[in-house]
């Protein structure tokens, strides 16, 4: 019943997924699943300014770089599930950007687990946001933030 | 000389000017410090988008590597800004 | 803008619940909302040795404390959003037994009141499980843990 | 003297063998303390149910109290062991 033993699911892709969906995918046959916490990032408006954020990123890599993340997630929390689905190309504001689920007999573990997978998601996974603005115009990519690499730093 | 793909993402593909690109590497590039200086010298998209050197992260192989590291085995290197994903 | 003029979305209910749904109503028109946190508290089988628990509650006071919590977490938190809710009843196991929603445009706010939330839902919410055996008996009152109690002196 | 409802959840419920009663408080009792001595006199079921005091939890009007606190104002006491939902 180890952690080891736990496969996380990785997905990239431009469509929208299903929260519920991917919950109900983690957790089938689960009995022995006692917490299960997920965290979605959606695409924000900033007041009105943006029309829709624009997602690059390095394909082969974003995959590769989120199973280590991952990997790493299952090496040190007692996880029963584990997964993270991260979206590419144009995303309008409400949209999911990103979801990770983690499943755990410990609530503790899987709250700790999903937050150490987005310090890490945001810091070290290959993806870059450019603002398009409310008047069609491409805006400027946005800058990574100290906040980020601290929280990252934190584990 | 070695033949590698560079491949460039966001603010320093623009710069750039493209996306990829197979490039022959000369023999006395030894690290990925090296490699960006060398690359700073090519053309004015390069400088500009090498300007600070410091801030570009680069990847391997698909792995990230710091400035430091030696080139060799390196069938893909890939120079982009700090990630802001998630 | 600010937390304050936030109203949480408490229930105690003996159906189960969607979690689609509930992150839908608490998004609904909120084109700010960086980040949704959630925590599902699932019914374990324990290794095959539970039929089911049962939960028992204080009417009234099951809702006016769990809301208690819940204003305490916007006042510490910039949430744009929070929800708790909590079943009674018989629960077999891989239902769920409790969910918390919170919603922010910073992801640490969202993960520190989820996690809040959940510490004092278990020390403070009157909700009492007993177990019930896979043989139809009815087995013993759960003990309160020295780990949830510590878990919630962090805050 | 008193009136007010008591309300009992759990196991505290089962050994005192009723789920809520109506009782007349004599006036010497003051404190969530006394009145947990007072109950524990009454009965095997009650003596019990609150042979060890210091860990039943007490609710005066619904909202959780130590065993310090004053019985004045209370119209709903609700006694039952430590929380185990969520």
């Amino acid at each position: 019943m180890g952690g080891s033993t736990v496969v996380p699911t990785v997905r990239i892709q431009q469509e929208d997924f299903d929260l519920a969906e991917e919950v109900a995918r983690l957790s089938a046959g689960g009995s022995n699943i006692g917490a299960v916490v997920t965290f979605s990032g959606l695409c924000r408006d900033e007041d009105g300014r943006l029309s829709a954020l624009e997602l690059e990123h390095y394909p082969g890599m974003a995959e590769a770089e989120i199973g280590r993340i991952a990997e790493e997630a299952i090496r040190r929390w007692p996880l029963t599930g584990l997964t993270a689905i991260h979206r590419h190309g144009l995303i309008v504001p409400g949209e999911n950007i990103v979801v990770v689920i983690a499943a755990s007999s410990h609530r503790q573990a899987a709250f700790e687990a999903a937050a150490f997978m987005m310090d890490f998601l945001k810091t070290r996974a290959p993806f870059w946001k450019r603002e398009h603005l409310i008047d069609g115009t491409p805006g400027p990519w946005v800058d990574a933030t100290e906040a980020d690499e601290t929280s990252t730093r934190r584990w | 000389m070695t033949a590698v793909k560079l491949r460039y993402f966001a603010w320093v593909r623009e710069r750039i000017g493209t996306a990829e690109e197979d490039i022959e590497l000369p023999a006395n590039l030894n690290t990925v410090r090296d490699l960006l200086l060398w690359l700073q010298a090519r053309d004015d998209g390069y400088a500009e988008a090498l300007r600070h050197p410091e801030v570009i992260r680069v990847a391997i192989n698909q792995e990230h590597v710091d400035h430091k590291e030696r080139l060799e085995g390196a069938r893909e290197i890939a120079l982009f800004p700090p990630m802001t994903g998630g």
